[in-house]
């Protein structure tokens, strides 16, 4: 077995390796998040979420998209979070379901059914057709190239994406402001 | 001869419009004279269309002439069509000149009714719907006329709109009319689909090829229901005593000498048509007959002066469908003539009559007017002989033929001939004990409160007292207006059957000759049985009346079933209010009742709650919950994704 | 390529997906919600990058950073109404807010 | 031209609105609009030639290029005369609310004169979807004009007539956009026929429910009783007429499959409505309910003209149109005057106003015995034209037609009699005065329009259809 051979197929083992540690850290905290009665430790499972998905989006060679999870996610938005459900604090606990016991049936069959015909669909309606990545070179997913798609071909999306941001930062500033009123109408004390 | 024709026809039309239009500007007795002078018009322009048809050959006595197209539609047109033939002269003559007479007398009449312009506007209209009619150059045109007669005879019966009775008649008069114009607009609708045209010549060219036995009979049957109803026939006759209601004049004008004889016209018109449908033509002879003898018979019963009359209007009439439903068209054109002259004598006369005792119709109430009202008494006394047909008088000429025609159709002419006997006997009785009861024997009280105060009473039929009137205090016997005219009519009922004595001379025959020839030609021997049986007939009529009524010898034989009967005029009324008008207003408001309420407004709200219901339970889903819109949304996404999955 | 297909990262997204809809669906905490929420995007997220790999072309990679800002804007809107609530002294729990009831 | 027709009064109802003049001169303006109106078509009608059969006075522009989509207006014979009833009868409408006033004038008149303008749209529009944009925008003013100023039972009234004609037109937009698509072009003279049984019913849904025809009536009695004398003469007078003009230059000219399909059951339906109409009119209690059952009576009529499809029965079937519009006007507008003063239509407590009212009397008699169809009138002309071109379709309508003029007697008679003849009713006062000239200004033109037809019906019934060849009109120069 001549030794490149063997190189690729061990670093392949690593990736299915490291895949496989992400992946399944990605699902455990998944469940974690909707699991906890505490949301700091929801919040804290869904860093570690963040993470791992960043870990895979590292292994399909979007090194920009997962520095951004990482900074902008795991490190500007969770920490709103935690500071939301610090300030909370005993309030914020909730009860873990509730509701009418059809809703969380329904709810799990829903959610199941989703994912069966997720899997369905891409193990085996796609699978022959999924098989054959496409080859790229190594300035794929790089900043520089991030940057060059945002300002030709999406220019719109992101035009947009800003002014969305603009009207979440205005509109986060009136509640914040305005919160101080009358109870809202209409809410069952 | 055209231009005379049209003026006419549009003479009194104009004076309706005049009167109409001039409002209060235009004095009563103004109205009067107009109407009376655009009549006089109509009747001098008639006289010169006869003479200018005199000069033609007799062959080429048929003048249309179209003023406009009046409808149109794809290839037909129907224009707005006069026709100037003997036929249609000869109607124009009798139309327009007792049509003035009597518009004359109403300007006596009429005096002092607080709404005589209306009157003789109306007068005015239905004179120039009576010349549309008998000018016609279509048979649409025909029926235009045909309904603007019915319309005016309607303004007039109910002129005195105060008087409920008055009012009823007058719609009962219009509805039944409506009957016939509508069975005869559907047999226009059959000639139209046959022959592609309404104009006389086209459609009696086409006659014999309309095809098919029942088109021809149904066209026949359509006619004949118009016929039967103008003319007060039976089954349609009931109309006509209640048509009394509307003033004596127009009573004299429209429900005895003119509108009502219209019938005879239709069918003297139109006999190219039945002649090819003879059984219908032997329908309407047999009508006539059996009208003739029932409504002698009601006659004799009748206590109102003017339904009297209209009964024995009835029953002449009958006499004129029956010659018409032989065929023998100048016969019953003749009569018509001659009806029109000593009916309208006999109705102003009683017109005279109710004027001077203040409106009162009820001949029980009256008595002994022979020598309080001479002149009036003589007028009656030659009306009743001539209506009876006894010699010399115009009656005699004109019925006794009639009779003599039956005699030339086989056994059913016969039985027609039997029926026109029996009719001449009632003629003579019911006649005369109306002259009896009103004129001989002692004043009754009430004759003399009216008549011999010294004071007299000035009030129109159904209306109170007017004062002021004061100046035609002469004899009693009204103003010089009416008098006049009673005797220019008393004069034409003593002459006027010299005109045509059957076997002797016939200038009326001729004269129709090219538009109406006869089916019948009745024997010497023929005639003069039938006029001496006639005659004999009828004065034994007299003669019975005399008795009863006159010398008071003997009294009227009493069967009480058969008075009942009579007096309820065999309870024709009775039995249409129960077979048509009662179920007509059942259905109406049965379908209030059962179909629109419930049906078209309660399926609207019945939609309307089941919307509302529908729309609350509905409602119920939006628990408001967002965490149940969402399982709905992925409900459906998993719903919707396994559809693409199986279906892809 | 080394490691696993994008088939199995279609089926890691798909497993995030339904479980952050799980979540939404079956927690009152609109704290955890907007969590889930969260997981939902980041599933989305994950396809859209393997999918973007698989092709090997970026604008997936682009659509992953404008649902990012989405979610960002969507976190900041949503605490706010969380902050908000908070304030009036009224119950954490989606199922107290029925404004919407017919 | 056309275009002017329609938008005059458009302009007229924004100059109303906007102008700051008082209540009076409001009113004066939209008068002066409407009559303007009818001076442009007396107008359009000198330049109209009736001897040729396509479409005149006619203005192109296109609207979507891509749907083949266009405002393309323009006159038919038979349209010019419905525009001329519209102008006229809207004039009479706002003089008569002009002269009894009515609240919040800036509005009503903007209402009405915008109504004229649909209608007028309505009349002259070869476009499917320009239809329909008229054919709806009729319906907003008078939504307004029943549920803000009709009688006290107006809203249900008005939710009951819109909701019933939004159904029937919604059904007619599918069948309008199917028919467009299928056709590639909306142009309805453009465009060939279609055999389709579902669109035809789709049109003839909201023609119905327009016209009304039985058994969709239900909005009727309720819309002719709770609105204003002037609205319920448009409603019955103009407005019904869309729905036959409707089906004539739609259903008829573009459906002939379906048409003769569907004949016997329209047909059967439209002698139902007749004798209904006209039994319901004979026992109905008020003014409004005898006139607003005969015109029920009289849109079968219509119907059985128009689908005898022939040329007796399309050309008397455009004169009925017209002369129903005139007479219903005239009888509402002059119940509006009646029960003005009697402040009842109740006819048990009217009658004997004839006395000392020779003006009502003679207005009232005249339009009554018009209405019967007294032979002579333009209504006989247009009833007997009909009746002759059913009866080659079966001899069984024409005699249920017959029948039906007899009950028309009936029912006119008794109103003419409840309110003219006999001792006063109990409502009818001394002071209950004659017709003022205001009012016989405004009723004697619409009598005066109808007498002059009677003696000459054939100048529509010539000039509705290039020389009275109706059914050839119809079928070829209306593809």
């Amino acid at each position: 077995m001549p030794a490149p051979v063997i190189v690729a197929s061990f670093a392949n083992v690593l990736v299915w390796a490291v895949w496989v540690v992400a992946a399944f850290a990605c699902l455990g905290t998944g469940i974690a998040v909707i699991s906890f009665t505490n949301p700091f430790y929801s919040s804290l499972s869904l860093i570690g979420n963040l993470a791992s998905l960043a870990v895979m989006y590292l292994l399909l060679s979007a090194e920009f998209v997962a520095a951004a999870q990482v900074l902008v996610y795991a490190g500007a938005v969770m920490v709103m979070f935690l500071f939301v459900t610090a300030y909370l604090g005993d309030r914020a606990d909730a009860a873990w379901a509730g509701g009418p016991t059809w809703q969380v049936l329904g709810a799990v069959a829903a959610a199941s059914a989703l994912f069966v015909e997720v899997v369905v669909v891409v193990g085996l309606k796609t699978s022959g057709r999924l098989s054959h990545e496409a080859k790229v070179d190594s300035s794929f997913g790089r900043p520089y190239e991030i940057g060059r798609l945002f300002l030709t071909d999406h220019l719109l999306a992101f035009e947009i994406t800003s002014i969305v941001l603009l009207a979440a930062a205005v509109g986060g500033v009136i509640l914040g402001a305005h919160s101080r009123e009358e109870p809202m109408r209409g809410v069952r004390q | 001869m055209i231009a005379a024709a049209w003026i006419c026809l549009i003479s009194p039309l104009a004076a309706t419009a005049l009167i109409a239009l001039a409002g209060n500007r235009l004095t009563r007795r103004g109205a009067g004279y107009l109407s009376t002078l655009s009549v006089a018009v109509s009747f001098v322009a008639a006289i010169v269309a006869f003479a200018g048809l005199l000069g033609d050959s007799p062959d080429d006595r048929y003048h249309p002439s179209t003023l406009w197209s009046w409808l149109t539609a794809g290839q037909l047109d129907f224009g707005l069509r006069i026709v100037v033939d003997p036929l249609s002269v000869f109607m124009m003559l009798v139309v327009s000149g007792v049509g003035m007479l009597i518009v004359l007398y109403s300007i006596g009449y009429m005096e002092g009714d607080d709404e005589e312009r209306r009157y003789f506007a109306y007068m005015a209209l239905f004179v120039f719907s009576m010349l549309l009619l008998v000018q016609a150059g279509n048979l649409l045109i025909l029926l235009v006329g045909w309904g603007l007669v019915g319309l005016s005879s309607y303004l007039l019966i109910g002129f005195w709109h105060e008087r409920p009775t008055a009012v009823a008649a007058a719609k009962k008069a219009f509805v039944m009319n409506a009957i016939g114009d509508a069975t005869m607009a559907l047999a226009l609708f059959l000639l139209i689909q046959r022959t592609g045209s309404l104009n006389f010549e086209v459609v009696f060219s086409q006659a014999d090829q309309i095809g098919g036995a029942w088109a021809i009979n149904l066209i026949a049957l359509g006619l004949l229901g118009g016929a039967v109803a103008k003319s007060a026939q039976l089954p349609l006759h009931t109309w006509l005593p209640d048509a009394m209601e509307g003033p004596t004049p127009v009573s004299a004008l429209i429900h005895a000498a003119t509108m009502v004889t219209a019938g005879v016209y239709l069918i003297v018109r139109t006999g190219s048509l039945f002649e090819q449908a003879p059984k219908v033509l032997e329908l309407s002879a047999g009508l006539g007959a059996i009208t003739l003898v029932i409504a002698g018979l009601v006659a004799l019963v009748q206590v109102d002066i003017k339904r009297v009359i209209a009964y024995s209007t009835m029953s002449q009439i009958g006499y004129m469908f029956m010659a018409a439903g032989l065929g023998a068209y100048p016969n019953a054109m003749f009569h018509l003539m001659t009806h029109a002259f000593f009916k309208a004598l006999l109705f102003m006369a009683a017109g005279l009559v109710i004027h001077a005792l203040a409106g009162e119709q009820d001949i029980r109430k009256m008595g002994g007017l022979r020598r309080l009202l001479p002149f009036t008494f003589a007028a009656s006394l030659i009306g009743s002989l001539s209506l009876a047909g006894i010699p010399p008088f115009a009656g005699f000429f004109s019925k006794d033929s009639i009779l003599a025609a039956a005699l030339d159709h086989g056994w059913y002419g016969e039985l027609l001939w039997v029926a026109g006997m029996v009719g001449t006997f009632l003629t003579g009785l019911y006649a005369f004990r109306m002259l009896f009861i009103v004129f001989w024997g002692e004043p009754s009280p009430f004759v003399r409160e009216h008549l011999m105060a010294g004071s007299h009473a000035h009030a129109r039929e159904g209306h109170e007292m007017h004062d002021g009137h004061e100046q035609h205090m002469h004899s009693g016997e009204g103003p010089l207006s009416m008098t006049s005219t009673v005797g220019v009519l008393t004069v034409l009922t003593v002459i006027g059957g010299f005109l045509q004595f059957a076997g002797v001379w016939t200038p009326v025959s001729d004269w129709l000759e090219p538009v109406a020839r006869p089916l019948v030609e009745a024997s010497g021997t023929q005639e003069a049985v039938s006029s001496i049986l006639a005659v004999l007939l009828g004065a034994a009529g007299i003669g019975v009346a005399w008795l009863i009524y006159g010398a008071r010898s003997s009294t009227a034989p009493r069967i009480a079933w058969a008075q009942r009967l009579l007096e309820h005029k065999f309870y024709f009324d009775e039995a249409y209010d129960f077979a048509f008008y009662r179920p007509a207003v059942f259905l109406a408001k049965g379908l209030m009742r059962w179909v629109e309420r419930p049906l078209v407004f309660g399926s609207v709200r019945e939609l309307v709650r089941g919307f509302g219901l529908a729309g609350r339970d509905t409602s119920r889903l939006q628990t408001g919950l967002v965490r149940t819109y969402v399982l709905a949304i992925a409900g459906s996404l998993a719903v919707l994704t396994l559809v693409f999955v199986v279906v892809r | 390529m080394m490691g696993p297909d994008v088939v199995w990262y279609l089926c890691v997204a798909g497993f995030l997906f339904c479980t952050g809809a799980l979540g939404v669906l079956i927690r009152r905490s609109p704290l955890i919600v907007l969590l889930s929420l969260e997981i939902m995007l980041n599933g989305a997220n994950l396809a859209l990058i393997a999918f973007a790999r698989h092709y090997g072309q970026g604008d997936g990679q682009i659509f992953a950073l404008t649902v990012m800002a989405v979610a960002a804007s969507e976190v900041v809107v949503g605490l706010g109404l969380i902050v908000a609530i908070a304030r009036r002294k009224l119950d954490l729990d989606v199922d107290k807010l029925t404004t919407l009831r017919g | 031209m056309t275009t002017a027709l329609i938008f005059l009064p458009v302009a007229g109802a924004l100059l109303v609105m906007i102008l700051p003049v008082r209540p009076f001169a409001v009113g004066a303006t939209a008068l002066l609009v409407a009559l303007a109106e009818v001076a442009l078509w007396i107008d359009a009608v000198a330049r109209f030639d009736f001897s040729k059969p396509g479409l005149q006075l006619e203005q192109q522009q296109t609207w979507f290029s891509d749907l083949h989509v266009s405002y393309h207006v323009g006159f038919y014979g038979f349209s010019l005369w419905l525009v001329g009833l519209s102008a006229v009868v809207l004039s009479a409408a706002i003089g008569y609310a002009f002269w009894a006033g009515r609240d919040r004038p800036r509005a009503y008149y903007g209402l009405m004169l915008l109504l004229t303008g649909a209608l007028v749209g309505v009349f002259v529009a070869q476009d499917l979807l320009l239809f329909y944009v008229f054919w709806e925008a009729m319906l907003v003013p008078l939504y307004f004009l029943v549920g803000v100023w009709g009688g006290a039972g107006r809203l249900r009234a008005t939710l009951l007539f819109v909701i019933y004609t939004m159904a029937g037109s919604l059904l007619m937009l599918a069948s309008i956009i199917v028919l467009g698509l299928s056709q590639g072009t909306f142009d309805l003279v453009g465009s060939g026929t279609s055999g389709s049984d579902w669109i035809f019913l789709g049109f003839m849904a909201a023609f119905a429910v327009k016209a009304p025809l039985f058994p969709l009536h239900a909005w009727l009695p309720e819309a002719y009783r709770e609105s204003s004398p002037e609205v319920a003469a448009v409603l019955s007078g103009v407005v019904s007429k869309a729905a036959a003009y409707g089906m004539l230059r739609i259903a008829i000219a573009k459906f002939p499959g379906p048409v003769s399909d569907f004949r016997t059951p329209i047909l059967v339906l439209a002698a139902c409505g007749l004798v209904y109409g006209s039994l319901l009119a004979f026992r109905a209690p008020d003014l409004r309910g005898v006139i607003a059952y005969s015109s029920l009576a009289q849109m079968g009529l219509i119907t059985l003209g128009l689908f005898a499809v022939n040329d007796l029965g399309l050309n008397g079937a455009v004169l009925q149109m017209v002369n129903h519009g005139l007479i219903s006007a005239a009888l509402f507008l002059l119940a509006g005057g009646i029960e003005r003063r009697a402040a009842t239509g109740e006819l048990a407590a009217l009658g004997g106003m004839a006395r000392g009212r020779p003006a009502l009397a003679t207005v009232l008699m005249t339009t009554g015995v018009i209405a019967l169809a007294v032979p002579g009138s333009t209504a006989f002309a247009g009833e007997f034209a009909i009746l002759a071109g059913v009866f080659n379709s079966g001899w069984g309508y024409a005699v249920v037609g017959a029948i039906a003029i007899v009950l028309a007697a009936m029912y006119m008679l008794r109103l003419i009699s409840a309110v003219l003849h006999r001792s006063p009713g109990p409502a009818v006062t001394e002071a209950a005065l004659d017709l003022r000239p205001a009012e016989l200004g405004i009723v004697v033109p619409l009598v005066a329009i109808l007498l002059v037809l009677s003696a000459w019906p054939a100048a529509i019934t010539e000039r509705s259809f290039a020389g009275s060849q109706a059914v050839s009109t119809v079928r070829q120069a209306l593809p």
